[in-house]
């Protein structure tokens, strides 16, 4: 009793030390590498230069793919709504008896492998892929179109992958609004669809900014979709980082660019959690 | 209305509401007058809200019709019926400011801005809150919140006001003054009112009607004294006020009086209101409030009062009153609520009871 | 309120077509690990159980899919083990920095894999150590730590305090007040955390990618490098078991957890 | 924490150290060969377990090399293509000195292909040569005739008739190059026009279809007709060849050429090493994996008796001189590596 | 001891605690007797709970020393204190059947199982719920529930049972209900009993001592009557039953009685039972259920009482009893609550109201 202080501590103690064994020292060591040099044979050299920063930015090179990852992430997280706000709301209003097996189906692409989801569209879409066999089964199409590896099949690798952060988001923000407040519309004199605007859509808007920001933060950092189903043009900026590291060898380049995504990240996270505050996303993550 | 019976404002005729299996309101047939406020009363479950959900057009009935105004109201939808809702955990919107709750309502009902910013002020001052307008529902308390609610409710000058259990969020003493507030308010803009409440002192102290509810069954419907004095059943009785029970079987009626043998022996009498007749078993109710109790020494028996002899059991001291349970023997025991204004009277102390005929109830046995 | 009206079926309708573009991956890969034929996808020539022989006998395959059970399942135990800590800490202490120290312990989420695989591959070299299997399990315990720590504070949120009290107050020490209180209570979110975790750390592809040595490829990233030959049936085939395995198991483990809880509460 | 993981992780791995030895290959049909014809045998005749893992290209399985530590801890033998690689990885301190002694088999092997290497590890061996292959064109014959790619040549690659269905290989700027040179005349070893390569490789991904990160990529993207015509691994077109498709190799003037050889790493235990190396270039296990690879062995034609099958793939040089053949320079190459990798990035991305 | 006073079964010398910059517990020093009922009493946050969690041990006081039969426990960790400690929402748990639960602390204190057994056993008899044993809580009313608390708190024959606002999570009949059985059993056991409340009627009518609290501070200590007959300042007054306060100044003093000239120029009698001289300003507490109201007509006053004359503001029907209002004039109101024997009076009746000087408590202006 007379001295716990140390409880917390000795609590905190294994998870901490994780972290910060293979989080936060290695995120420093990524800055400090991010000024070290590269020899022609791919040997790491230690510095301390900003060659690497000047790099990124000395043409519009690069900046156009942070640029476009910033695009796409921004796609990703407007089609999400879209496509995630009226099953949200389905969940929300629906009386259903086989609610909770909704529910439980909207949570269940999280326990299918990411990357067989992903690489499963060359499947739907390749050019013996389902889409081109049905129409040309159907006569509409004498040879098969392409329609893989483009934006637009990065964004459907996105969403697929995002939507059901986005649903629970939503849905968990819809779930907290006192159903009696609706009620209370009506009997003042709102039509179902001017409830929704007047009440229903203003309340959730909290779960709906936290579904964007985790989205957000989401795309900006992935590499499968792009590289899966992307094409050359496509690459973002984690696929970026990925084949500075990997492909090229380019390690102090690559720290450089991972510096400069995460400074990115930390920006809007930070000034989201400034106006907005983080905690409706781990409520909605706690949900499911 | 042939009858020269003024219109009742909401009728309710066989109504019936059925949730699966269970039915939350049996049949039943009641009406509301105009201007008045009409409490329903009754232990959780027994349909004092899917009652008022149906007037208010968020449930529907299984069966039978309402009328607002004498106008069936079953197939008009929600939005289309005037009523004022009040809400037991308000129901403000959260992310609208005071101004904006309270203009909520007349928004849809073809109304000037000029005139809605005058129809709130109007409202915010009616429930004593006036200048709140720019806040926001979260900085006001609970009190506070209960009256923009009111306010809102009231501003749209709603045909019938609807309130489940408003007041029963709010703490002891806040809960009796906001009580007087809504009920002077009320009889201030005479807006016919339905109001909900499992609580009777709010049911007695407000209402010109009390609706007594069991298990989505009408008990007993009337002004509150009567409701309170003259209950028609064992329910009603247990449900309001601290009651004796005392089972006996009429042994005479004369001019007036019924005279009751109670199990312990004792005769006694009670006025006769229901049309008992001799050799009917019959249950008398006494309140609590109703007995005197005397030192046994000092009693003096009163001619034509009901007197007995017991001694204390035990004693609860409430500070204004104190309750005592009285011993009478053979296992019967009788519960009497004294204001103290003398001594109390020690545990084991002999005592004499009376109480006046006039206030010993009957009623059928069950 | 009835909800026959015309925007509700449109939602209905809306709602099924979203499940449509999920689900249709899914369901394409199963279907298709029966396909016979070696290239192209559609159409189907037939049923055939080909691929899935052809897996069985492939034992990198069958080596990956250990690692990866063993991988996930110790992922699993000791990312709950010291989540359980962590959100005791958390949720029945105050002391400093407690909002801060929580929000690193849930970066994770947050910081893309690729820069956390990219960081810790920078600081092995730098150290001069080599990877392990060991190293591997603590990045995946880092991983999905977040995940766990959410949802056990969630529960240990709602277990009041007064239970832990009331066993102190009958003479319970501190360890037998956990053992006999906090962590019979707290199991069907130590299940859920412990299942998340396993599938989470079961599906890694980013950081296992940077993090796994050779010897202990898991099917995910054996997955991606078969990719790279293009998309083939016999991915599909492993696909369909990766898919039949992570759905049923949290699917039992949810079943057993609910029977569970049911005598609980 | 972290260090109590290390006792764990070398045990794991001297475990593995004593009884197996790691090959890292090109995947697909080249695995399948070598597992088949080297691996299983030599398993089998010494207990020692072979782990066979694969990359798609140089680069990224550079990484891993590098990123490993110690070297060849993890890594031991590496299937590596063209000299200028052997180069980079002495460069970088991965290699080690064979004992050839223990490799009686290398005395089967060409001079040619081994005298490169001794030229770069200053005498020694750090690998053992092991086959010969081409980066040509194939093309689709049902929908290319023959006549029109004979016709074209490298020109094909820029065929405006199959926008949308050409391919190239993603992971390696020097066979894009290499085609661009051919294409705008110039001597592969020694461009003088640079500016005309980019334009060229420019024009050629507005017509691409994908670039493929894999020779099992390369073989179903031409097996399923989703490309026409495409740089490629003359091992692989043969594959296709046997397999039935309908897929025609062309090998231009200047067709770039390049040898393999297994690479031992620093750290590895050479005496299982050298063992597998001999065992591998036993002639008959090496004829076996040449067939089932199609890619013609390191064993000298003037030595051993080759069958059929090899005399006819293509790369197959029956003097063992390998004068007419094209390599590229190790020097030339490596030198512009870093320049030119990003640059070749670039324009795949679209710059 | 020396002075043969009896040893007090707790007692607190100048406990205090500060929970950052809020001081919860001001200094404080209280015994409690062995065997007795203290009620801890005061509004929300004045520290009660507090207190209690001091003395099981579950907050450490910032200052000051806890004795536990003299001695000084400190640093006596939790769970060797021998306290039974019942909370308010029962804190069973709810993975454990009733035995369990019941045999919980019995299992660290070295009692064969035979007589774990039969303890539990006795203890389920004493809360009147034998033959529980094997449900699981979920499977039990809140009542029920109550008591299985009650059960496991008592079946270590703790030397202070320590109960944290046990029934408010009860509906109020049940509230009832148990508060006689809580009464009798502690009385039965005689364990000293230490119980936090913010219900007045609950701590009037089962302590043997209140302690009356108000933001951590002491204001008053004393049985139920003394502390609500003789409140020693506003706020007890005013926690404590409905009061009427009249402020005034003392204009004479005579043989125990002092005269008190107030707002309305009226001259009030009232005890002096505090030392007032004149001059003194001074606050007159009245309880509401102290007067009694009259028709004016029939009034006929009594020589040595206190009377007004008013008229009726505001009622309010309670059943078994009115509340009303009255206007004295000059803006003077005064609340009186009477049991209904006769009929109710209507709003504006003229009515003449007269108090006894025995019921006029006088404090000094504060
Ligand atoms: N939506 C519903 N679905 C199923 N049953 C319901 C529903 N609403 C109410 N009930 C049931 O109908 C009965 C009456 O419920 P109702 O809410 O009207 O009671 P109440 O008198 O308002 O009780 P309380 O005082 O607890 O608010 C109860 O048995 C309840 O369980
Ligand atoms: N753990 C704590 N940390 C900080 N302040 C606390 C803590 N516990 C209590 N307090 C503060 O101490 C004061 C006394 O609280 P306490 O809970 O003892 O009041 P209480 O009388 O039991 O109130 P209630 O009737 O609401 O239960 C309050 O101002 C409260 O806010
Ligand atoms: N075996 C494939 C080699 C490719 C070389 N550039
Ligand atoms: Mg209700
Ligand atoms: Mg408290």
């Amino acid at each position: 009793m007379k001295n716990d202080k140390w409880k917390p501590w000795a609590l905190l103690a294994p998870s901490m030390s994780a972290v910060f064994l293979l989080l936060v020292i290695p995120v420093c060591f990524i800055v400090v590498y991010s000024f070290w040099l590269r020899a022609p044979s791919g040997a790491d050299i230690p510095a301390f230069q900003f060659g690497n920063y000047a790099k990124f930015f000395e043409d519009f090179f690069y900046p156009k793919i942070l640029i476009r990852t910033i695009r796409i992430s921004f796609e990703t997280v407007i089609l999400c709504v879209v496509m995630g706000y009226v099953p949200a709301y389905f969940f929300y209003r629906s009386e259903s008896r086989y609610k909770k097996i909704f529910l439980l189906l909207i949570m269940l692409p999280f326990w299918v492998s990411f990357i067989i989801r992903t690489m499963s569209w060359i499947n739907i879409m390749g050019d013996s892929g389902l889409i081109n066999h049905f129409l040309i089964k159907i006569g509409l199409i004498a040879s098969p179109i392409s329609m893989l590896y483009n934006e637009f099949t990065v964004l459907m690798g996105l969403i697929m992958y995002l939507l059901p952060f986005m649903v629970l988001n939503i849905y968990v923000s819809l779930e907290g609004i006192d159903k009696s407040l609706l009620e209370a519309a009506r009997c003042m004199g709102c039509t179902e669809w001017q409830a929704f605007r007047e009440v229903t859509l203003p309340l959730s808007l909290p779960g709906v900014s936290a579904g964007c920001l985790l989205v957000f933060v989401l795309t900006a950092g992935t590499y499968l979709p792009p590289m899966i189903l992307g094409g050359p043009g496509n690459g973002m900026i984690a696929n970026l980082i990925f084949k500075r590291v990997i492909g090229t060898l380019d390690w102090p380049f690559g720290s450089a660019i991972s510096v400069i995504l995460l400074s990115l990240l930390f920006v809007i996270v930070w000034t989201y959690n400034r106006y907005l505050g983080i905690n409706q996303i781990f409520k909605s993550l706690q949900g499911s | 209305m042939a009858t020269g019976k003024k219109q009742p404002m909401v009728a309710f005729k066989g109504i019936m509401k059925r949730f699966g299996k269970v039915v939350a309101v049996e049949k039943m047939d009641f009406e509301i007058e105009e201007g008045s406020l009409v409490t329903l009363l009754g232990p959780s479950g027994c349909g004092k809200t899917t009652l008022l959900r149906m007037v208010a057009g968020l449930e529907e009935p299984t069966e039978g019709d309402i009328f607002i105004k004498g106008k069936r109201i079953n197939d008009t939808p929600i939005h289309k019926r005037n009523l004022g809702m009040i809400f037991q955990n308000y129901a403000l919107f959260p992310h609208k400011t005071i101004f904006d709750n309270v203009a909520f309502g007349l928004k849809y009902r073809d109304v000037s801005s000029a005139d809605i910013r005058e129809k709130v002020k109007r409202a915010l001052e009616m429930v004593r809150l006036p200048g709140v307008e720019n806040r926001m529902p979260s900085q006001l308390s609970g009190g506070q919140q209960q009256r923009i609610a009111m306010a809102r409710a009231i501003v749209i000058e709603p045909d019938v006001l609807l309130m489940d259990e408003p007041l029963s969020a709010l703490d002891e003493n806040l809960r009796e003054e906001m009580r007087r507030e809504v009920d002077n308010l009320q009889r201030l803009l005479g807006v016919t009112t339905i109001f909900v409440t499992h609580d009777q002192r709010e049911a007695l102290s407000m209402s010109d009607k009390i609706l007594v509810m069991k298990a989505g069954r009408k008990q007993q419907e009337g002004n509150p004294e009567s409701v309170y004095n003259e209950p028609s059943n064992h329910f009603v009785a247990d449900f309001l006020g601290h009651s004796n029970f005392i089972t006996g079987e009429v042994v005479d009626v004369s001019n007036g009086h019924v005279n009751v043998r109670i199990e312990t022996g004792d005769v006694l009498f009670a006025e006769n209101k229901g049309g008992f007749s001799k050799g009917d078993p019959v249950e008398m109710i006494v309140r609590a409030q109703r007995f005197d109790a005397f030192p046994r020494e000092e009693f003096e028996p009163v001619e034509g009062m009901n007197h007995f002899e017991g001694r204390i059991k035990d004693r609860s001291y409430m500070g204004g009153e104190v309750s005592y349970f009285i011993e009478l023997g053979a296992d019967r025991e009788i519960h009497i609520i004294s204001m103290m204004r003398t001594r109390l009277y020690e545990i084991g102390e002999a005592v004499s009871v009376q109480v006046s005929p006039h206030h010993c109830h009957l009623i059928h046995m069950e | 309120m009835k909800q026959v009206s015309i925007g509700w079926s449109l939602i209905r309708i809306y709602t099924f077509l979203v499940y449509l573009f999920l689900f249709a991956p899914i369901v394409v890969v199963i279907v298709l690990a029966f396909n016979p034929k070696q290239f192209g996808i559609f159409p189907m020539e037939g049923v055939s159980l080909r691929w899935f022989i052809k897996l069985a006998q492939n034992e990198s395959i069958i080596q990956a899919f250990q690692n990866s059970l063993v991988l996930g399942s110790l992922t699993a135990v000791i990312s709950t083990g010291i989540g359980i800590l962590a959100a005791l800490a958390f949720i029945r202490f105050e002391f400093p920095g407690k909002n801060t120290l929580n929000t690193l312990l849930l970066s994770p989420i947050m910081i893309p894999e690729v820069v956390l695989g990219v960081a810790l591959l920078l600081f092995l070299r730098f150290l001069q150590q080599p990877k392990s299997f060991a190293l591997l399990l603590i990045g995946h315990v880092v991983l999905t730590l977040p995940y766990v720590l959410l949802i056990v504070q969630a529960r240990l949120v709602g277990i009041k305090k007064e239970y832990e009290e009331a066993a102190k107050s009958l003479g319970a020490n501190a360890f037998q007040t956990f053992r006999e209180v906090t962590f019979p209570l707290l199991l069907p979110a130590i299940l859920a955390g412990a299942l998340f975790s396993f599938t989470i750390s079961f599906d890694d592809i980013t950081a296992t990618l940077f993090w796994a040595t050779a010897q202990n490829q898991t099917v995910p990233v054996k997955i991606f490098s078969m990719l790279r030959n293009s998309i083939s049936p016999e991915i599909n085939a492993l696909g369909a078991v990766m898919i039949v395995l992570t759905v049923a198991t949290p699917l039992l483990a949810g079943y057993l957890s609910r029977k569970f809880s049911k005598i609980k509460e | 924490l972290g260090l109590s993981g290390l006792p764990f992780g070398n045990t794991v791995r001297d475990a593995w150290a004593a009884k197996s030895i790691r090959f890292d290959g090109w995947g697909g049909s080249v695995s399948e060969a070598f597992r088949k014809h080297a691996f299983k045998p030599f398993t089998k005749a010494t207990g020692i377990d072979v782990i066979d893992g694969e990359f798609g290209d140089m680069n990224s399985y550079l990484t891993r090399v590098k990123a490993s530590y110690p070297p060849g801890g993890e890594f031991n033998i590496a299937y590596l293509s063209a000299v200028f690689d052997y180069a980079r990885y002495v460069d970088l301190g991965f290699s080690t000195v064979l004992d050839e002694s223990k490799i009686p088999n290398l005395k089967n092997v060409m001079p040619s292909m081994i005298k490169p290497l001794r030229d770069i590890t200053k005498g020694t061996l750090s690998a053992v040569p092991y086959d010969l292959g081409q980066t040509g064109i194939a093309y689709n014959t049902k929908h290319v005739s023959k006549e029109k790619a004979e016709k074209l040549g490298a020109a094909l690659l820029w065929d405006k008739d199959l926008k949308g269905k050409l391919g190239s290989w993603e992971g390696d700027f020097r066979t894009n190059m290499w085609y661009a040179a051919l294409y705008t005349g110039q001597s592969p070893n020694n461009m003088t026009d640079l500016a005309a390569i980019w334009a060229a490789l420019r024009e050629q991904r507005g017509l691409m279809k994908k670039y493929w990160a894999s020779g099992a990529e390369l073989m179903s993207l031409l097996a399923n007709e989703e490309i026409y015509a495409t740089v490629a691994w003359s091992g692989r077109v043969a594959s296709l060849q046997q397999e039935g498709h309908p897929i025609g190799y062309l090998s231009p003037k200047g067709t770039y050429s390049w040898m393999e050889y297994q690479f031992v790493l620093k750290g590895t235990d050479l005496a299982v090493a050298q063992q597998l190396l001999n065992f591998m270039l036993e002639p008959n296990v090496a004829i076996a994996v040449a067939e089932g690879q199609n890619y013609p062995p390191s064993l000298d034609p003037s030595k051993v008796k080759l069958t059929e099958k090899i005399k006819k793939m293509p790369a197959f040089d029956p003097t063992g001189k390998l004068d007419g053949y094209l390599f590229a320079k190790p020097a030339y190459w490596n030198a512009h590596q870093v320049e030119w990798t990003e640059k070749w990035d670039r324009i795949k991305a679209g710059s």
